[in-house]
């Protein structure tokens, strides 16, 4: 049904393997590593998350990215900092891959004073529009249209930037998803569309609140949208398949969608019991569709990069994460008198 | 009389009274939990467990889980209701009437009045609202107020398992469509609940405590927060009538009226900003029909004219205190 | 595109030779006679008002339906009472066709104290539950989802009842509509979703509006919603489509879509200049497009009906609006004092 | 200074604006009108006729027509003015907050507060208002109040030209959201507007008449109403001051509570239902900060708690007419 060859059936769980000319295998090994490094950053983030939390030092909803880190980085490693991204309410992996501070997001996710925007945002709100992160947003859906308005900048601005909307698949569902799509159509904007199908809105399956589960990409063409199909659990995959789109969209030639087939590791958010998952579905997935095995091997057996450098990449990390946890612990809270604070520039 | 607390009593009254009319039907997002999943309906529940066990007993024709679909949900409601059914649909959060307010505020709020008083529509929307959780600006917000001043919707918010029980019975049983506030920070509160049929008809405040010295009107979370600094008060042995006002929509004045032409001083406790807020409207109607009785300024005790913080001491912050309250009701007193 | 043939293109403008086995053919004399009497009512209840309102008695808003009769008429002659419609801000004609009070809809447009909704209505927001018609609406796309809701009715109700939503080429941008009819998808609900293209939306083409303009239907096809196109300007193509449409829901198998192409007569709202329209335009429409002259033609040729039957048949509509119209004229306005009665049933 | 209407202040403003300002970019639905069409675009200019000959100026990238999408509109809005853009967003009527809140209110109104204050969001949302027209329950409501209440937004409504002119442009150059409410009765008044740059600052009320007995607050269309009923009453010799707010957030107390200490006597005009409304706010602020100067109950003419409805007569009866704000001021003074 695309109109786009797709690099791999939405469905089909396995990596892909690349297109002989991908343009991921072409990339050299600083490229290589940086994806690596900030995949690695994003999983060690979030699973250092689901920890703290259970200290009960952590307060609100925490969404985990976990498992979905081929995607946000097989996308952003296209992007600079005028490229723009906005994010929803499970949004570590976007900020990571956009690269917001990472001592900064944990102070935020702790409320702390210092954090990347002053603890008033916490897990859900985190952004930092200097460097084109336009938010991550409580609000389902409520992405897409923001993005069709950067999307309009970025057209005006004329130097070949985009904007992209990260979604997942309920949020395909919610009106302002299709209003978003249908007027970047018609105003023909560098406005992207990337729905990660991770198979779950909250406790329920695709299968049975979203019509057209098995093709989410679908109702984007239905717009007369150019639309692309990838393994979102394989970074090769995410990102020759973004390569092709974003050479369309930076062209001029309007908005573009890819629906992103991938995997949630962990609950809808920190608590979640997951009672809805299948006997063994977890083991499954952590063994099937983990994309730094997947990158591992695949870089590997290709000889791009040796196992020492990912378990270097892998330690380094790790040290990175604590220090910005142990920091976090440590940071001071907000201050009270300051509630009230920035509502307005002038008021 | 059993004891149980408010989640409870919701979980319990919605399958009593399905139970009891074949016309209520229940639809929202998750409220069913595993739709589509190997775990299968009802795997998880319902986010807050209130709506537990009603697909299994009345099956999924009674019984929807929706798609992410605010507007839907609502507009749905809206038409079921004009075609006789009494849907409860189920906002997750207040705050996304952000995503729905047109079905809520131009259809089913304006259906009886523009199509000439012919039709009804007794939908009832059931809102989880408040702050106190650490949710954030998006996910924390009292929006009783937007829809107070909204003709057509009557506006509702137990505090207690048994007025949740008493008033969602009402809500069922009357013929307008109802916005049934629930605190999500109440869910756990614990109390007596009247066994079998229970009905508390709404405009009929609940009268907390009685002091004489100073009227403290609030409603939702705030009671609990004003009878805090009201034990803090007598301990001064300064008494203070507290009315919970159960619903703003109707609006019991005449227990506001009464309570301020004995004590003269007002005090409103509302969990929200400032600006034409729940607070100001009840000042407002103190000060134009109990003008002569005020014997000082009524006192509006609220959140900041700000939108919500995640972080546990800025949340602390914008949230009425036990402890601002009860510095309103002494500058109350102490005004000459 | 469609799954299912359409008896009509909706670029074509010429009235579609019905099947061979055309069920509007096979209508006896009075069921054809009661639908071309409802489209010649619609048609005098347009003409009259757009000749009232330069008198200035008739205020606010009001939006002509003149133009699409054999939508409205070609879909309801299928339903009674207990089908539910819901309409648009352009709903004399569905108000119409699903038998509303033609003298209690002309009270409430003069802003009648005995008009249809004691005069609180207007032209906008006329309802008759009491017969199915769940109201007209200010809204645009506001009537979809509630058609969902009365669909939910009507299968709970089990007696092969639908509920309808008309909905306009513009109104299918907007996200409610997308909403309403993933719902219905997901429910399995006998709901319709008619949508008739005008081509315009207010003063603009849906060309420029509609990312898909050519193809609203196929919005709903990616749904997996099954879907039909027809004529919407003659009524035995509006007809038939809808009565394959109409078993398919009403056997219970879930909501369905068609997509009626059709033309209004005169502007968005009455006193609207329409430069937007080519020269020659409306000449073209009212020669090519008209319903009554089309549905004159067919049946005659066919000899159906006879000439003078029809001629009979607009005289006794002529004198019906005229009546209407002066009883409207003469009567006494809501009382001042009432303006605040009906807000609840008990409050 | 040129005689124009407030219509005329409108679209010339934006177009010397956007002349001035590259940043500056207009949307919304059949502002150009003609789009897609064989009239071609401006075929129509607008349905309001206040966004004439932008497109014909400054092209289809800066003048958008939009499909029928609100929470599009001012999403894309939002998103624009995060990305560095002044998006000027029209709502074709104000009722329409109903399909477009939460851009408004959850996004827009939060961003520079929840990101850190590290980003504002400078988009002006034009929203068409009022009853007055016979429009109907659907499209006459005054959302101002609603939109007060909400942390993080702006909210003005010019009455005559020169404040359309000088508020659109302090709008266009302020860096937080505004919502422009323009009274769609009152498009046609007609007033002196200085030439050149004249900029209006907000919070400050525009003092319409000193009278000294007695002090009508109020906005919008309400503002010609009032001074209707003062000069009856000035006819037997009682003169009221006049305070059109201008912006209702930021809000200009000092003028409301100067005037209310002078005079003792407050009577608010609020074109919209009497619960948490904008009346119930002010009277709210001066029963707090002016109490001691309050000589009689203050009055509150509103609109009943009702839709509004479409017949002359009962839309005539919904609106508070000079006559009943006569009266109030008559009550007030009468009171002992
Ligand atoms: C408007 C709105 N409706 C409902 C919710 C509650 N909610 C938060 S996340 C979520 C599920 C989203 O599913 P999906 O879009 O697939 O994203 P995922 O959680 O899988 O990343 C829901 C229903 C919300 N935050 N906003
Ligand atoms: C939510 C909303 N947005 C905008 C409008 C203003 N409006 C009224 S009718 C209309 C055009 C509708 O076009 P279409 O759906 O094709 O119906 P038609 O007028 O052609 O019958 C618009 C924009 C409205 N009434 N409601
Ligand atoms: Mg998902
Ligand atoms: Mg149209």
């Amino acid at each position: 049904m695309s109109t786009a060859t797709s690099s791999q059936a939405p469905s089909s769980p396995a990596p892909s393997s690349p297109a002989p000319s991908s343009p991921a295998m072409q990339l050299g090994r600083d490229a290589l590593t940086q994806a690596y490094r900030r995949m690695v950053t994003i999983r060690a983030f979030e699973e250092r998350l689901h920890e703290e939390i259970k200290t009960g030092e952590i307060a609100g909803f925490t969404h985990l990215y976990c498992g979905q880190e081929a995607a946000a980085v097989g996308v952003c490693e296209h992007l600079d900092n005028a490229d723009m991204i906005v994010s929803t309410h499970r949004g570590h992996g976007h900020c990571i891959a956009k690269g917001c501070d990472v001592q900064g997001m944990m102070l935020e996710i702790y409320g702390r004073r210092d954090g990347l925007c002053k603890g008033r945002a916490g897990s859900m709100h985190i952004a930092d529009v200097s460097i084109g992160m336009l938010g991550a947003n409580g609000i389902v859906g409520a992405g897409a249209p923001q993005a069709v308005g950067a999307a309009i900048a970025a057209k005006l601005d004329g130097k070949g930037k985009v904007a992209i909307a990260f979604s997942g698949d309920g949020a395909c569902n919610q009106g302002t998803t299709f209003e978003a799509l249908n007027m970047a159509v018609v105003l023909k904007v560098p406005a992207i569309f990337v729905f990660e199908n991770n198979h779950y809105s909250e406790h329920t399956g695709p299968a049975y609140a979203t019509a057209t589960a098995t093709d989410i990409a679908g109702r984007a063409e239905a717009f007369g949208m150019k639309v692309w199909r990838a393994n979102g659990s394989d970074f090769f995959s995410t990102y020759d398949a973004m390569a092709d789109l974003l050479d369309y969209v930076r062209a001029g030639n309007g908005p573009a969608a890819i629906e992103l087939d991938t995997e949630r590791f962990y609950g809808h958010f920190e608590g979640d019991p997951q009672r809805y998952r299948g006997p063994g579905e977890l083991d499954r997935l952590w063994e099937t569709r983990d994309c730094l095995k997947a990158f591992r091997a695949r870089v590997t057996e290709a000889g791009l990069l040796d196992a020492a450098t990912l378990d270097t990449i892998e330690s380094d990390v790790a040290a990175l994460i604590d220090t910005a946890t142990k920091t976090a612990r440590a940071a001071p809270p907000p201050d009270p008198s300051e509630v009230a604070d920035d509502v307005y520039v002038s008021y | 009389m059993a004891i149980m607390n408010i989640r409870e009593a919701i979980v319990s009254t919605l399958h009593a009274e399905m139970a009891r009319d074949e016309k209520i039907i229940v639809l929202g997002e998750d409220i069913v939990g595993g739709m589509g999943t190997e775990g299968g309906p009802e795997a998880i529940g319902g986010i807050w467990g209130t709506t537990g066990g009603l697909y299994e007993k009345f099956g999924g024709g009674r019984v929807m889980d929706t798609p992410i679909s605010e507007s839907a949900i609502i507009g749905a409601a809206a038409g079921a209701a004009l075609a006789g059914y009494r849907p409860v649909a189920e906002l997750m959060f207040a705050d996304f009437v952000g995503v729905s307010l047109d079905q809520l505020w131009n259809q089913m709020a304006k259906f009886r009045y523009m199509f000439g008083g012919k039709t009804k529509c007794p939908a009832v929307v059931r809102l989880i609202y408040g702050a106190g959780m650490n949710a954030g600006p998006q996910h924390s917000q009292s929006v009783y107020a937007m829809l107070t001043s909204m003709p057509g919707l009557k506006v509702v918010m137990p505090t207690t398992p048994a007025d949740a029980k008493g008033l969602l019975c009402e809500a069922l049983r009357g013929d307008d469509p109802v916005m049934f506030f629930e605190h999500k920070a109440l869910y756990g509160t614990k109390g007596e609940v009247p066994d079998g049929d229970h009905v508390q008809p709404f405009g009929i405040a609940r009268m907390v405590r009685e002091g004489g010295d100073a009227t403290i009107v609030t409603c939702g979370r705030m009671v609990n927060f004003s009878e805090k600094a009201a034990d803090k008060l007598a301990a001064d042995g300064i008494g203070v009538d507290i009315i919970d006002l159960r619903t703003t929509s109707p609006l019991d004045e005449d227990a506001i009226l009464d309570s301020v032409e004995s004590t003269g001083r007002l005090i409103v406790v509302d969990e929200s900003p400032p600006r034409c807020s729940l607070a100001s409207d009840i000042v407002g109607i103190v000060a134009k029909k109990a003008f002569s009785s005020l014997k000082a300024p009524p006192e509006m005790v609220t959140a900041p004219h700000a939108p919500i913080p995640f972080a546990r001491e800025l949340e602390r912050a914008w949230v009425p205190s036990p402890k601002g309250i009860e510095d309103a009701v002494r500058r109350t007193l102490a005004w000459r």
